[in-house]
This record gives C-alpha cells, structure tokens and sequence, in this order.
C-alpha cells in the first residue's frame, strides 16, 4: 500500500495522459497499467475548435486520482500560478510540481522548486516535486514539506532508464516521505530495477504511450513495478565471482 | 464588448458577469477554471463576478499531460 | 504459450529445486513461481540415512513437469549415463543436458556437451543443452538435435545477471529451437532484462533459493519474466539523448 | 553376501534378484533406478534379474537440484 | 593546453594533496601525475604537535600552481571565509570553492554554493566550483562568474567512477567555461572515460593516494587523461551490432 | 616486456593492418601506435590489377614483428593451409589462428580452432589462438599447444568494446599463457578497462582504422593500454559506497 | 596575557602585535594567516596590529586536501 | 600454354618451372608463395618444380588485415 500525504493507493504505478496516439488508446493502456493516479495538465480552453476537449471527458475520475502537474512552467511564480488554477477546479489539493530549468533536457530548476514547494505547502498544497536525484536537494525539499519527492531517473521522455541507481538508492535511504522516481524510464526492466532500489513508486508517461504497443506496455509496467517491489521485499541473494552448484556434488556414481 | 480571452483581443456579446462570459462562450463552467486580471474566480463566485470592458481573462481547462 | 520438443507449457519460468533451507519452503516457492517445469537431478540412495528420502515426495508430478539434468557430470559418457538413469526412472525423455568442463566456474565443456547431445538426440532424448553465450555453439547444438538450447547468462549461482545482453540477443535472432537462459540471474529486474532480449524462457534456481524470502523472490521473479515478455511484444519507445514533453507545450498562459 | 553397492561394500541378506535386492534394503523398487554392473535394469525386469555375490550395483533417485 | 581563469596549465589532471600514506610517497606521486594544479586546504596551525608542518615544506611552489579549497565548509559564508584566509595566505585569487550539504555523502550544497560563487566572483576570485551533476545549476554557476565549473563523477572518496556519463557530456556541451571532473574517479579507465565526455580536466586525490603503489596510479591516470582526451579528439568509430571484417574477404583461395 | 612464444615485444598493443584509407596514413597510424607486432594476411596476387600491390611494400619489416593471420578461414584445413602458405612467406613459425564459424558475427568456430592449434603446434607452428570469452576453451587451446590465447572483447569491428569484464578477468586469472584480448575495442577506455582485467596485451584494427583521425586515435590507443597496464599494476582503492573526505575534517575555524 | 587561540584558552607572553604573537609562537609569518577578532589580519599590517587581552585569534596555514 | 591460376584459367607463354611461371607473370619469387596443384612449393625449389599443362596454381602474397 502506497501512501502520500496521508492518502492511500494500491498501485505503485504512476501514469499520465499525454502522448497517446489517440484517447481510446490512452483509456485502455491507464487501465491496463493498474494505476490510481492520472496526471493531468492545466492549459488554456482552446475557443476556436471546441471539438478539442479537455481530457476530463476520458478519465473516470471516480476511478482515478487526477494528479495536476505544472509542467512547461520555467519560474517558482508561474507553477505557482499554475498550481491554485489546478487546484481551484476542484479535484483535490495535491500537485506534482514541476519548474523546469532547461528546454533542451527539461531538468529541473531545484532553486525555483523549493521556492515553489516552500510557498505551496503553505497555502495547503500537498507538493509533489519533480527534481533530480540530487539528495540534499531531496532533504531540502522533504523539509520545505514536499510530501513526496520525486527524483528523475533520467530526463523526460528520453527512455534512457535509470542512469544513476546509486543516487536513487541513497536518497531512498535517507528520505522519510515517499520516493517516487519520475520521468525517463524507457521499458519493463528500467521500472523493475527502480523499484529495486526501494523506492515507493515510479510515475511514467512516455514509455507506456510511446510503445509500439501501448497497452501491452502499460500492462508490462505494471507487472515490472510488482516484480521490482516484490523483489526488493524479498532480498536478492549476494552477487558472487564464483560459481556454486545448486545440485549437490555428492552422491555422484563412479 | 471587447476583452483580452487567453491571450487574444476578442469581440464578445456585452456580458456583466464571468458566469455570463462562460455562457456566451458556450463553456460549462464546471469543466473550466477562470483567472479575471490574473485574479483566481473561485468557483461560486462566477455569477457575482463582473466583467467589464478591456478585461484580461484566462479560461484554462485540464489536459492531457505527464 | 511456451512449446519445448513438441510440449506445451504455460509459464516461461522454470525452476530448480535445490539448496532450499526446508522443503516446505521450497514446495511453496515453487507454488509461488508458476513454474510448471521443474528440474531434479540423480543421486544415489543414501543407504544409511533412510529419512533423507527423494525430492519425488514433496512434489506433485501431476501439476509439475520434472526434468531431470545431469549437473556434475564432467564427460559426454558420464551426462549421457545420468540421462539413461533418469529416462528409466519413467517421467519422460527430456532431459537438461549439464556436461562441466571447469569446477571452479561451472562452464559448460561446450564440445563434451555436442557430442552429448549427438548421442542422446539419436537415443530420443529431448535434450534441453546447457551451453554458454556462443552463438556458433548454439547453432551446432541446435543442428544436433537439441530441442532447446539453454545459455547461461552468468556462472551456474552466481547472481551476476545478464552479462552480455548481446550475445543472447544474438542467439535468439538466429536460432528456431527455443532459446532459455539458464544460470546467473539474481533479481527480478535480471530476468525481466534477459525476457526482453525476446528469449523463449528462464530457468533458475538459487536467486529464489537464496533470497531472504524465497517465497516472495519466486512470486517477483514469475511477475519479472511476465513483465519483460510482455515489454518485448509491446516494443519498447526509442532511447533519445534529448528530452521530449510528455504535456504539450502550448496553451500556456501569458 | 557381499555386493558392491553405490561405491561400498556392504554385506547383504542373501537375494536372487534385482527386485529381491531392494526388498531387503527395504526401497520401493518405483522410487528408484538400479544400475547392475553399470547395466541400467528396466523397471519391469527387476524381478527377474540375478544378482550375484561381487556384483556392483548403483541405486538412484532424484534428488533436489538447479 | 587548458586554460582556467585566463591562466595556461599543461595538464589536464588536477590533484590534491591529502590522504597520502607519507610526504614522501605524496611527492614522488605528484611528479608521476603529471600535474600541474594541485590542491591544499586551509586548517588551524596545530600550536602543540610542532612537527606537524604544514604542506608547503613539501611542495615546490615554483613548479605546481597551488589551488586551494573550502572542502569541510558547510555553508556559503563559511566558504567565503576560508577562500578569503587563502587569498590571504598570497599565492593566487584562484579557489576550489566546496560548499558541502550532507556529511554522509560529501555532496555539495548547491544552493550555498551558487550563492558563494556570486559573492567570491565579485571580490575578484576565480572561482572553480565542485558541484553535482546537474546540468541547470551548472549553467547558473558559470552566469554567476564561475571561471571552472567541477562537476563529480561520483561523492568525493568512494571510487565508484563515472556515474552519469550522459549528464556530465551534456554539461560539457552546454557550457563555455571549462569543465573539469572533480571527485569520484577509481582507476585509469575511470579517467579515461571521463575524458572522453569532452570535458576539459579531472581533478583527482583518492584514487592516487589510496592505491596499494600510489606513484604507480599517478602515472596511470596520466596516461589515461592524455589517452581519454586524444581519442576524444580523434573521434571514435562507429558502434555496430554486427560484425565487419577488417581483414578483405574477396582474394581467398579455391 | 610482453613475452609470447619465446619471443619478446617492448608494446602491449598489436595492430592490424586492413581498413585504412591509404597506405599512408596506415603507416602512420602504425608509427603512432608503437605497436611492435602488426598482422597481415595471405590472398592471391591479383595478376590483372599489378599497381595493387602487397602489404609488404609499405611496412618496414626490420622494424615490425609481422604476424600472419588466417582471416576468412570457415574450417581447420582451410586454416591449416593458409598458415602453411603464411610460413612459407618466412617471416617467422606465429600464425594468428582464426577459424569462424558464422559469418554474420564472424565468432570463432571453437571447435574447428582447437583441431586446427592442435596440428599446428605439432608442425611447429606458435600459435596465437582468436578465440571467443569462453574459460574451458580457453583453457584447451592452452593444452593444445597455443602460445598465446586471444579472447573477443566483442565481435570483429562492432567496436562495442568489452562485453563481459567478468569473462575476460577469470581467463586470464586460470591462463598461463599470454592472453591478448583481439576485436570488438572501439575507443581508448575500452582498452584502457581491458588492460585493468590483467590481460598481457590487446590486438586491434578496425577502431584505428575507422576513427576520424587514425593516427590521434592509434596515439590514444597507446596510451589507453598503458593506462591500464600501469593500473592494473598499481592496483586500484576500493570502491565505497559511502564517500570519505580527502581533507582532513580536523582543523576546522571555530 | 590570555588570549583565545584556535579555540584554545592560551596564556602566552605579554605582546603587543600580531607579529609580536607568531613570534612568541614561534611562528613564521610567511606561512601562516591570522584572523583576529573574525577579521582578517592582511600580512603586511601584522606589525601594525594590536593584540589585547581576551583577542580571539585564528592562525591557519595550508595542509593536504583534495 | 593453359593454367589454372588463382582460379581464372589462362594461357601464358610456356614456361617450364614455377620459377619461369613467376618469371612470365613478372612476380618477384621473394614476394609472393606459389602451391601448386595443393602443395606448397618451398622457396628454395621453385626453379626445381615442373609446370605442365592444365596444372592447378596458386599465387599469394600479404595484404592488410586485422
């Protein structure tokens, strides 16, 4: 059981609604991958061709926890801003908080994000924060009360996996709210070894959307985020530069 | 009347409130969230809110994102 | 579905039953796997310690499929012995063909195991041949007659993993006979990477033995080969050396 | 009588057959192999297969392993 | 040639000067690397154990361009005090600015940090900062007039190597100033690998000092800077997952 | 000093000769590499193209140890007869042995290698055994006769550099003969980690040949083997988990 | 007289300057820097400098680091 | 007269040992190694070997390789 800010979830899984290539598919592949909660983005109501909906006509947000994020804000007031108009329609008080400080590699800026969180969780808001795996920027943000901290594993929609798991591992080990690796993990294998870091959860998009099958995908994150809990619950063996038989050696004829 | 609506000039029938704007544009105002000269509108306020010559207004709604 | 020799089996896991701490624990590990093959080995009778008594009363061989190897054997003469000793024990003609050419690392003697499998193909044997990463050994096994060819992914209870992701990719891409890793995973996240290589099956024993839970590591290792199978059918999204969006980057406020 | 059995040498209840073999060494003839003077002996012959003092009899089952 | 704050230097390996098992063997390991920056840091002169000179006894200040460091700072004016005792000490306005943020892994404040480098630029210091691997706040530090900017391969003394290739080759591509590696490094290919990024340098102590023949590993790492680097420049040949012959295939005989 | 056969060469590194794109810059690069031993191999004369001529024209045969090669060679007769006509040619009784046995990978065929190096050394020959990562058959071409045992880092101009460390380290540990790590480095720290297994040298072509400047990489590629010769000799610190200060934490200002 | 050297309570020599002090330490100016009081002592006014009862005086040089 | 030579047939001025045949092909015998009709012709007996019609030859030298 996932808990975040005093909410519960089953899955581990995290996922968001962007990139699909059509919302049947995005539909299918969010209830294949098991998760509860549905990122979300706030932009403007296109006027001009009302056709274009909002993505709320798609999702059973009696189902699903919808997770606003301030994704494309390059500056503390802009997420900010993007934040209470997320909050002001109503879902609930959580966001995953994201100031970004580079349009080539969409990293974070962490000065803007703890100037963000410091200010939301203020007003109430229960921060989620896109960061890196940076671990004293992690603690920092754990003490601006962020109620999750959300370290990359490598940048958004690259599928490079996880390109530093002892980074990961560290902040794991010394955060005390959830760790929830976000953003760059490419296939199955990627989100098993993030979670066999310990971590508590892994928020995808691209991966899942980006497949050539996007519901069999979604369906491969979820058993591959099972499999790394389970595994890390479990304690792997030692690693060992010399082989040991797993038949006994004696008993042999001659 | 002409108002500033996500960022373009816009010619729209004379309207007194936000809530009147939302209809006249045909917006269910549940589905979206308005900032009136960068002001949040808390929802229950819509039909008290005025709206009035040159205002600059935002009407953002959710989408699909990660 | 997996088919080995003309079989058809469920699960592409399947499982040792050695060096389990009780054979409780092992019958539930094996539950826990979904394994439906299930491999044992031949060992004289101990004479003197009547209760030691065979693996055969702990395992239900109407639910498994047992599969007796010739680990321990350093010939081609020795291997094909155990597998007419097996054979006669009357489960079935498969056998996992083990001929070791080094004690210390448990390599296979990749020519003892050819002529191995020479002999026992033409017996009617349905040799299963432990081998390592080579894929012109491979194809020679396979044009023996070996119905599935089993390289290793690392040394026989090692839990080093998948050390050349390549070599068994490449395996797989040239051979039509079932390609399963056998030896060296160590984690779920090992086997779900060696799935991906779009190999047939795994097939392991001391990673569930000798985790902390063994339980629990055979229920992760079983979600591990579901989820790394279902990201190869799916095909993975490219890896990019720069960031994508996953939210769109217009309709942004002013 | 003296038979070599799975490497020792063991004196046994003198036996005639295969089959007579495990009964005195009280194995269920299904649960194990018999390999008479490395000469695997078919599970239905065991009854009618001599064994004979000094012969080498290898006795087998499975075992736990990888 | 490396050029650093507007001066020249040979080397493209930087070292410290702590750690090491004798003075003698520091002496003799530093003429092997190669160098010719090599760090001190600044400490309270121990008025009770005379013997215990300081380092300058033993460096020729003729021959090596002595950088010195804030390593044990934690916080920004903490940092500023000790970069202005070593101006003081009169030998450069260099400084190897270290704004540490947690005990346990030795990484770097980069908030602090960021704010040390502006006040210390503006008094006229060239500021060569270590930070993490964060591409944004790399970019901040060269704005606020850092003339270095040190990116870790991995936390100071641990010897893990180059953790995050691809973080630290963006950082080299996106900023002006040099960049040079600090922390981290375990061995020559370490060295060599880092070099191959792009980068401009490596600065290195533990991995020299602690090596069973220290003068042994200076000349390594020499060796393997200048190698990293010439096959930087000389741009490598093409991955390829199959395999070309580089003997003609054509000419064989019948 | 590298000893094979009796023999002694002053350079780690052995290098083709196929691949260039002149002559020239070949013999350059070759000067650059240090390289005491340079392959070449047997094909007919072209009687019609006459200004094609041989190799031996450009190389200095008083300076370099030339050593023939059996490239292209898909059995042991054929290799045999190939070593026969290389002999002939007199230079000296070394033969780099291949025998592949797939065309696509260009992976030795083991088997047909040691049948070969069995006749050959028996006619004399000092074989030098190209052969994949495998410990038993390594271990048999030793027995067979081979002077020298030449393991793949990976397969024949992939340039994908050393696949499986692990391989590499245990046959060089178990070999008393020299082994030399021949095909698959594609840039200088692949030599570099190749030489940190505790090889006895490296034979390489096509990532010389191929680089944009061949002659810088040819001089990278020297360094790099003596970057890791020289580690490997001095023997690397530990690797930690945890980071250890470089500067002494005592000292500090109040 | 008492002064509080390195964090250290020190009873030294009655001096009167900063040069005065390194040399009752027995202390090379040259290599070492002191900070008195917080503040730093530039060297060539070490001469010039007071040193009372009661200072907080930090002497530091330059030791092996990374 | 006709040769099979590197595995093209062709007709070369009669000659009489494999030493006129390198002769008529001006190759340098130092150069390359001949095997004729499989054997391989040591250096020393070039001018000792008879070619005759239709006789099977092989010509090589070193090239560049890996």
């Amino acid at each position: 059981m996932l808990q975040i800010g005093g909410k519960d979830f089953e899955s581990r899984l995290l996922v968001g609604t962007g990139k699909y290539r059509t919302n049947d598919e995005m539909v299918r592949a969010i209830a294949a991958s098991g998760a509860d909660v549905v990122t979300v983005a706030v932009r403007r109501v296109n006027l001009d061709r009302r056709d274009e909906g909002g993505i709320l006509h798609h999702l059973d947000s009696a189902r699903y926890f919808l997770l606003a994020n301030t994704a494309g804000c390059y500056s503390a007031d802009e997420a900010i801003r993007y934040a209470r108009l997320a909050r002001e329609a109503g879902f609930n008080e959580f966001v995953k908080l994201e100031v970004i400080g580079d349009q080539e590699t969409l990293l974070p800026d962490v000065a803007g994000l703890l100037e963000a969180t410091t200010v939301l969780a203020k007003e109430g808001f229960k921060v989620m924060a896109y960061t890196n795996d940076d671990l004293v920027m992690a603690l920092r943000l754990e003490a601006a009360g962020a109620v999750a901290v959300m370290p990359l594993a490598s940048p958004i929609g690259s599928g490079l996996g996880l390109l530093n798991p002892y980074f990961i591992r560290t902040i794991k080990r010394r955060l005390h709210v959830p760790v929830i690796v976000d953003a760059g993990v490419g296939t199955a294998s990627d989100a098993c070894l993030v979670m066999e870091q310990g971590v508590d959860g892994i928020l995808m998009n691209t991966a899942i959307a980006e497949a050539a099958d996007a519901v069999g995908m979604a369906k491969a994150m979820r058993l591959g985020v099972e499999a790394g809990r389970a595994a890390f619950l479990a304690g792997r063996m030692p690693r060992r530069e010399v082989a040991v038989p797993s038949t006994p050696a004696s008993g042999m004829l001659s | 009347m002409e108002l500033m609506i996500n960022g373009d000039r816009r010619t729209v029938p004379a309207v007194e409130t936000v809530a009147g704007l939302l209809a006249a544009l045909d917006l269910d105002p549940r589905a979206v969230v308005v900032e009136l000269n960068r002001t949040i509108i808390r929802r229950p306020t819509v039909a008290d809110t005025p709206v009035v010559e040159g205002d600059q207004v935002e009407i953002v709604h959710f989408v699909g994102g990660g």
